[in-house]
């Protein structure tokens, strides 16, 4: 169908002709290069047809076809017909853009014009693959090439942008993940900016006594990496401090650091801990959160021994001279170097960083959220976290497995999945619960000689070694049974865990003195917060989106923000430590490079054009777009923006465009693909 | 010098065009003696033979109002078109189609069905005018036409420059005719009116939000309005972001919201689709169910999106309906 | 042998006028018709629209009264939902209405029907528009009168939005309450409408009453006919133009009956002819008896003559004098002369100007509470109004959402229609004879059709205008015989 | 009247070809999101899986950049049905791209119902990048759809000749334009 001749759409605004060269002017003259893409397309799409009708088509000057386009030669053909100035725009009618569209527009840029006067077909992928009939794929594919046809005549050249980028770099969180990248970088020479919130790094592996399946000591393999963080000339470690705002874009980010107070001069600490024996409070009452509470500290305190950095810290909310001034302060006395300073405030420290890694980690699942299993109602019944603790050598009861009133469990029951695989909590797997569990089993009955049950649904060791250690701890007598805990229940002092055993199928009861609960992994309480800081996603489960599953694990849609450890998901230590490493690398890449490049498919405002209705400054998910009051006209910063175009769609001036996608464009592209055939 | 000869014409339209030439006042006094009125149906008599006796392109421009209905207005217009250097649209009905341009959202026999069949005021004798020639006793009377449906003016003839409102506002008027005498018409296709939305002229625009989001859309008579707030901002579906600049916004100055009388700026190519895209941008949901919610408290898409443009619009017309089957709402 | 005389167009009614006129053997007329050959449908476009939109939507009908169309759609509005507008809201459209009503009268005497008398119907056509009325009233005058009307309309502008079209009509009152100094300018001119009203009686008076032709004319028997009259009335009877009840007078002047604008389907009813898109209105208490007058058709007149006659008399001083003057002159009511339509509308001007000045003279008009916004479920609403042309009716029905699910509109030309087509027939009878049809018979056969200020009736006439006419007179095989030519 | 109303000879042909059979094969126009549906389709081409040969794909950078005017232009210019494919809420590469494309969707939909296009017309998917099955599944479900409803009738705002002939022929022979149909229980 031929629209009446007063039938035009509007032009719409073109984009200025910045970048354009001699032979992209004058009337578009353009060449059609259908690939065979071997018998890809060929076996289905009648080639010769489509560039028979290609060449037919108003504005082509050059229709050609070719057993593999992408190949060096195919580009050839490209180059060498623009060179000899047939032609001034490019479609190529092969495989998915995703796929190739980078190729050739390098290879029109090589050929001398603009990589943007270009436009791909996709006429494998969305064609020859998916069509049956031969004559139909013919046809869509000479619709598809109109299509292409009729857009390339209204591209416009664009220049490519590139942004300088910072050479430093920051990490977020100090747990191993954030201490792997942040090592990985500062060897490489990039400065490092190292965030914790915590008053020490090391995070939740700190905590743990061993390591699955190797059973190696974790503050053996982790505190000399956190010592070298302390001491590596190219690491800035905060601790006690949170990151405040961010803004700027890759390559150049302002981040805002708010440094808590310790009440302590960390040039002049030198963790002697004379102070807290000094305080005026001999006996330590205030939970101890680094031991899950099951200790107290005093006022004044050190997370525990190898704590990185190795200062102390008072907690205002305890010290009584914050309430009443009236405290002889002992502590000052006792120190030395008078490093004692009450009147610490809080320290705003502004960085600029090309790039950011967000290390923030996990916590564990509140057991509390499953009341059937009596976890805060029952003493006995305890977190895996609280049994890490128990049996680290630096924890509360230095290793020994001794309950909270003091006794010894001789039957200890592990229960599986609590808070994961579960609909009532949290649907996935946390991947890490089956291999600890395990290897709590093995330190309880190597501790205390208690016998362990396993209440497991299926047992998950996909990993190096895994498989083995499974079998080594059931070789070595811990009993397992298949079925998802019930309930947990107490009978004349005594714990009875009531659950199916679904291999026998019949309802067990089973009485024990001490019950963990393996808790799951979930999302820090407030990434959602973090998430807006950076402004990236998170999934729904709250864990941050990574840019792509499996070609981007550790980027995220926002350049120049990566991701590494559990802050993306379940995982276990190896796999933290290789995702740090590889988001490491990214970074190293992206500042190595020097500049980033900008998005190309940016919109833009025609300040003439623009009423400043405001309609647009709210769409931009990148605050991209700002007004200005006195001009009365919105414009967007082509740096921020990333092209999703939903300011452009929303414009009802059309002011907004969007380059490589303009109205125009895309109208030409209906045009010739439902009128040309 | 002779004055340039200037026509006017009208299709179906409401007169309004024509008050609105005579609220010119003392410039209309001042404009009869800048150019010389050849043709005005509402003034003069006029037959085919009159306009055909002018050599084509003989007039310096023809100002027609109205959308296109009748075979008649079909042909007059098409003469009209040869006569003239330059044709006029004038009005939204004969750029847009105007509000009688909403008809296109029925099909001509369900409109003459209940003009003469259901209606509740008649005698119900189940006579219709017949278009065409009747027989009566002393002799045949003929009535034209009553065309398929309503078309703007350049759906019809080649037009050389649009004139939007309802009706244009005296200035813009004003600045046509004395670009006309003066030889200073711009290009072919412009519409003779600023190129930018009414929010750049419009005196609640400072109150608006940078970040405007809309939680309930309200209907006029369901609240008062306040006096100096943006409109939008309070709920109404106010159409200035959409709407081209030129009337000084006299609705949303009278606490009214802007019903879109001027049409799209140049850009656009379908108005009712771009405002309605801006509009529903502003909903403050993400739910489906939450923002099915919202458009609903929009009951009347149409009517207020198209209000005076369907005719112009890519679908122009309520889509063909199957044979037999009256337009359902 | 019969011939055929056709003028087309005659000044617009919604759209495009036309007479045929139909010669018999002997030359004399058979029979005149009156086609209106435009149809555009608002009622069916106004099905699925939103009951709120109405006066907007409507008004388009008309783009000379669009405040009739506004006003009527608006009380309907009020009606629909359920709502009475306060105190203040009525005032101020009130205001607006009879500010409106000087505004369209005005122009009619001195633009349009005013040339026929006050340069007379044979003076040379370069002088039958406003130019030759301001030679014949002094040019100081002339430009009083379109400085009066430019002034009549800002102030409708300030008042509704938009003079044309406007805006301010929601159920439950207006969009905008009114500024003191709105109220100022309204003072100012409702004091110059009333002075142009009293100088046009008195132009009237001295320029067409003095001359004893005139008077001929107007109450000669070509011009007459004795038709049923309704109008709107108040309280005591008095004309009305915003709100009150319908009041029908037989042709000999007898009450026929008064009812509430709810009511209008039980007594008004529309007829259908093939060779017209116009419907006819007529009495259902009478019934139809064809194009004929008298006290056996249900044919009515309304307009400003109609109303006159419908009511007793005039609710303001100035007017009531001018009232009373018209009857006594005339032989007493009712008056059945078409021509005496022009005189009765400067009656109404002065009454609507004294109106505007009691308007705007309340200080309850300053009252910011403008709108009581309705709570009821919509349901049904009537709204009737006086426009300058006669009785306008509106009435919707909605579904509870407000949207529109029937509308049903009276537009005053309509009830006019049968007449103005019998005056058109009888003055083409009285004075075409022998085949005879020259330009001044033209003119008069016109002159019936334009004494009712046919809505459309041309507010450009003022520019060089003449009105030329063609009479083609032809055979049945449409041969030309003779061709006059007006112009 | 059938000169009203759009002639696509082309829609015929594919049909013809693609069915060896005289019946209607609708034309979909689909503009699918960069990130998610246009990767899905790519999926669902590697996986072989063929689907109707109706569709065909404009690439967008995000469902949020679908402006309205696209989908009248579509059905304007010979489109029987418009699917738009954008990532599940919560999944877009923007943020929240594809939130405005469901917004302007809703209501494009209400007022399209207004002019006659039934909703089966103008679809929104939300398809992941992994969801190539879902492509393949959609994309036939709809041409189903549309063989059902038939051709889309959109009347080209300028009326050809025949068209204007046909209503002077009226005024001309006499027999009147508009042929009346009594309603049912209506007496003619």
């Amino acid at each position: 169908m031929q629209l009446p001749e007063n039938d035009r759409l509007p032009a719409g605004p073109s984009t200025n002709g910045s970048g354009m060269n001699g032979s992209d002017s004058g009337p578009a003259k353009i060449g059609v290069y259908v690939c065979h893409c071997g018998l890809n397309i060929a076996s289905k799409v009648d080639v010769s047809r489509v560039v028979a009708f290609a060449g037919m088509l108003p504005g082509v000057s050059v229709a050609r076809e070719y057993k593999f386009m992408c190949a060096d030669p195919g580009q050839e053909l490209i180059q060498q017909d623009i060179r000899d100035g047939l032609i001034n725009r490019v479609v190529v009618a092969s495989c998915s853009p995703l796929m190739h569209e980078a190729t050739f527009r390098r290879a029109t840029a090589a050929g001398g014009i603009n990589p943007f006067l270009f436009q791909m077909a996709n006429i494998r992928e969305d064609v020859a693959w998916v069509t049956d009939n031969g004559d139909a794929a013919t046809e869509k594919a000479q619709a598809l090439v109109a299509a292409a046809v009729r857009r390339v005549a209204d591209h416009e050249p664009i220049e490519r942008r590139e942004v300088p980028v910072h050479p430093e770099v920051l990490v977020v969180g100090g747990g191993i993940a954030g201490i792997h990248a942040a090592l990985t970088m500062a060897e490489a020479g990039k400065h490092v900016y190292l965030v914790e919130r915590q008053a020490t790094i090391g995070g939740h592996m700190a905590r743990f006594d061993k390591t699955f399946p190797t059973l190696d000591c974790s503050a053996c393999i982790l505190t000399p990496k956190m010592s070298s963080v302390r001491a590596h000339p190219n690491i800035t470690l905060w601790a006690y401090s949170d990151v405040e705002s961010v803004s700027g874009f890759s390559g150049d980010f302002k981040v805002r650091v708010r440094r808590r107070p310790r009440y302590i001069n960390e040039d002049l600490c030198t963790g002697c801990l004379s102070c807290i024996d000094a305080c005026i409070y001999k006996r330590p009452r205030w939970d101890d959160e680094w031991n899950e509470g099951l200790s107290q500290r005093r006022p004044i305190y050190m997370p525990f021994p190898q704590a990185t950095p190795p200062l102390v810290v008072v907690d205002p909310d305890a010290c009584v001279d914050f309430k009443t001034h009236k405290c002889p302060r002992p502590c000052e006395a006792a120190c030395e170097r008078q490093a004692m300073d009450f009147s610490q405030q809080v320290r705003i420290e502004e960085i600029n960083v090309g790039a950011i890694i967000l290390a923030t980690g996990f916590r564990t699942f509140d057991a509390r959220r499953i009341p059937a299993y009596g976890y805060g109602r029952y003493p006995g019944v305890y977190t895996s976290l609280e049994v890490e603790r128990l049996l680290n050598a630096s924890g509360p009861t230095g290793g020994e497995l001794v309950m909270r009133d003091g006794s010894r469990p001789e039957r200890v029951a592990i229960v599986h999945c609590v808070g994961s695989r579960d609909a009532n909590t949290n649907v996935y797997c946390s991947r890490v619960c089956c291999m600890y569990s395990l290897k709590l089993a093995h330190l309880v009955r190597e501790r205390s000689g208690a016998e362990v049950t396993e209440f497991y649904i299926d047992m998950r060791t996909p990993g190096k070694g895994y498989e083995e250690f499974y079998e080594r701890v059931q070789k070595e007598g811990t009993r397992f049974i298949r079925g998802r805990v019930a309930e947990i229940t107490d009978h004349e002092g005594a714990l009875v865990v009531h659950a199916e055993d679904t291999l026998v199928g019949k309802v067990r009861s089973l009485e024990v003195d001490m019950v963990v609960l393996a808790v799951g992994m979930e999302a820090q309480p407030d990434a959602d917060d973090v998430r807006r800081l950076f402004n990236i996603g998170c999934g729904h489960e709250g864990f941050f989106t990574e840019r792509h599953p499996k070609l981007a694990p550790v980027s995220t849609f926002t350049d120049g923000i990566f991701l590494a450890g559990a802050c993306q998901g379940p995982r276990d230590i190896p796999d933290t430590v290789a995702q740090a490493g590889a988001a490491a690398a990214e970074v190293l890449a992206m500042v190595d490079r020097g500049s980033v490049e900008i998005e190309p498919a940016t919109a833009f405002i025609e300040a003439g054009a623009c009423s400043g209705c405001r309609t647009c400054v709210g769409m931009c998910p990148f605050s991209a777009i700002s007004f200005d009051p006195v001009a009365n006209v919105a414009s967007v910063n082509a740096v921020l923006c990333k092209g999703c175009g939903t300011c452009v769609a929303a414009c009802p001036s059309a002011a907004a465009q969007q380059h490589l996608f303009t109205d125009r464009q895309i109208f030409a592209e209906l045009e010739g693909m439902l009128n040309a055939v | 010098m002779t004055k340039p000869k200037v026509a006017f014409y009208w299709c179906a339209a409401c007169g309004g065009c024509e008050e609105a030439v005579v609220d010119l006042n003392d410039d209309l006094l001042a404009a009869v003696e800048l150019v010389d009125v050849v043709f005005w149906p509402v003034a003069m008599d006029f037959k085919r033979e009159d306009v055909e006796a002018f050599a084509d392109g003989e007039l310096a421009a023809a100002f027609i109002n109205g959308a296109v209905r009748t075979s008649e207005q079909e042909e007059m217009v098409a003469l009209l078109r040869r006569k003239s250097q330059a044709v006029v649209a004038f009005g939204s009905c004969a750029v847009l189609g105007g509000i009688p341009g909403l008809a296109n959202l029925y099909d001509r026999e369900s409109i003459l069905r209940e003009v003469y069949h259901e209606c509740p005021s008649l005698e119900g004798s189940g006579t219709r005018p017949a278009a065409g020639t009747t027989s009566v006793e002393e002799g045949d009377l003929r009535l034209p036409v009553f065309g398929a449906d309503v078309r703007t003016l350049d759906q019809v003839i080649d037009v050389d420059y649009y004139l939007p409102g309802c009706a244009p506002p005296a200035p813009l008027i004003w600045a046509a005719l004395s670009a006309l005498v003066e030889g200073k018409l711009p290009e072919k296709g412009t519409v003779l009116a600023p190129d930018v939305a009414l929010c750049s002229e419009c005196p609640r625009s400072a109150t608006k939000p940078d970040k405007l989001s809309v939680d309930h859309f309200r209907r006029p008579h369901e609240f008062v309005a306040d006096p100096e707030q943006c409109l939008l901002a309070q709920g109404l579906v106010c159409l200035g972001p959409a709407t081209r600049a030129g009337c000084q916004a006299v609705c949303t100055v009278a606490n009214m919201p802007c019903t879109g009388c001027m049409g799209p700026t140049t850009r656009v190519a379908d108005y009712g689709a771009k405002a309605l895209s801006a509009i529903a941008s502003l909903i403050d949901a993400n739910e489906d169910d939450e923002i099915l919610a919202r458009t609903a408290e929009i009951v009347d898409p149409v009517g207020t999106f198209y209000r005076y443009s369907l005719p112009a619009s890519l679908l122009h017309r309520r889509v063909a309906e199957p044979a037999g089957n009256g337009a359902r709402q | 042998m019969s011939t055929h005389v056709v003028i087309d167009p005659i000044t617009r009614l919604e759209g495009h006028g036309k007479i045929e006129i139909f010669l018999g053997e002997d030359g004399d007329v058979d029979r005149a018709y009156l086609q209106i050959p435009e149809l555009r449908g608002f009622e069916k476009f106004a099905q699925g629209r939103r009951a709120e939109d109405m006066p907007q939507i409507t008004s388009r009908i008309c783009g000379v009264c669009p405040m009739a169309h506004h006003m009527a759609a608006t009380k309907a509005l009020d009606d629909l939902y359920h709502v009475e507008p306060p105190p203040a809201a009525r005032k101020i459209r009130e205001l607006a209405y009879s500010t409106f009503i000087v505004e369209d009268h005005a122009l009619h005497f001195f633009f349009l029907g005013g040339p026929d008398f006050v340069v007379g119907p044979d003076a040379p056509k370069a002088r039958r528009n406003i130019l030759g009325v301001v030679d014949a009233v002094g040019l100081e005058v002339g430009k009083e009168v379109i400085g009066a009307r430019h002034q009549l309309r800002e102030l409708m502008n300030a008042i509704a939005g938009k003079a044309l079209h406007p805006v301010f009509g929601l159920p439950g009152g207006v969009s905008r309450f009114l500024t003191p100094e709105i109220q100022q300018d309204a003072n100012k001119a409702a004091a110059r409408a009333l002075n142009l009203g009293l100088f046009a009686l008195d132009a009237f008076r001295k320029i067409v009453l003095a001359e004893p032709a005139n008077v001929e004319m107007i109450t000669s028997e070509a011009y007459t006919h004795r038709t049923y009259a309704m109008g709107m009335v108040d309280g005591a009877n008095k004309v009305a133009f915003y709100d009150g009840r319908l009041r029908v007078v037989a042709p000999d002047g007898a009450e026929l009956l008064t009812f509430a604008a709810r009511d209008y389907l039980d007594h008004v009813t529309e007829h259908v002819e093939p060779w017209t898109y116009m419907k006819f209105a007529y009495l259902k208490d009478v019934g139809w008896n064809g194009f004929t007058d008298g006290a056996g058709s249900g044919i009515y007149s309304v307009a400003p003559l109609a109303r006159l006659n419908a009511s007793e008399g005039m609710a303001t001083p100035r007017a009531q004098e001018a009232y009373e003057e018209l009857v006594s002159t005339l032989g007493g009511k009712p008056v059945h002369h078409t021509l005496a339509n022009h005189w009765a509308r400067l009656v109404e001007l002065v009454y609507a100007a004294e109106r505007m000045a009691e308007l705007a003279a309340d200080p309850e008009i300053l009252d910011p509470n403008v709108r009581t916004v309705p709570i009821a479920v919509p349901t049904e609403g009537i709204g009737v109004v006086e426009a300058p042309r006669g009785t306008l009716i509106h009435h919707y029905r909605s579904d509870e959402a407000g949207l529109i699910t029937s509308a049903n509109l009276i537009v005053a030309t309509q009830n006019n229609a049968a007449r103005i087509a019998l005056s058109v027939d009888k003055a083409a009878r009285a004075l075409i004879h022998d085949g005879k049809a020259d330009d001044g018979l033209l003119n008069r056969i016109e002159m019936a059709f334009r004494a009712y200020d046919p809505c459309m009736g041309c507010a450009t006439h003022n520019l060089p205008g003449h009105m030329p006419l063609v009479a083609e007179i032809r055979d049945l095989g449409g041969a030309l015989l003779r061709e006059v030519r007006r112009d | 009247m059938p000169s009203e109303t759009k002639v696509r000879p082309e829609a015929a042909a594919v049909g013809n070809v693609a069915t060896g059979e005289g019946r209607f094969e609708p034309t979909i126009v689909a503009f699918f999101c960069n990130w998610c549906t246009y990767t899905a389709a790519d999926m669902a081409g590697l996986s072989r899986m063929a689907y109707s040969p109706a569709v065909r794909v404009v690439r967008l950078m995000c469902s949020g950049r679908l402006d309205p005017q696209f989908v009248l232009a579509a059905f304007r210019q010979g489109a029987d049905g418009v699917l738009i494919g954008g990532c599940h809420p919560g999944d877009c590469h923007y943020q929240e791209g594809n939130y405005k494309a469901l917004r302007r969707v809703t209501l494009l939909r209400s007022m399209l119902r207004q002019l006659g296009i039934e909703d089966e017309r103008l679809r929104l998917e939300w398809i992941s990048a992994s969801e190539g099955e879902k492509v393949q599944r959609v994309c036939n479900e709809m041409a189903e759809d549309l063989r059902r409803l038939g051709p889309l009738h959109v009347v080209l705002s300028k009326l050809g000749p025949e068209d204007l002939d046909g209503l002077l022929a009226v005024g001309q022979n006499g027999s009147p334009a508009i042929a009346y149909e009594p309603a049912e229980g209506e007496v003619p």
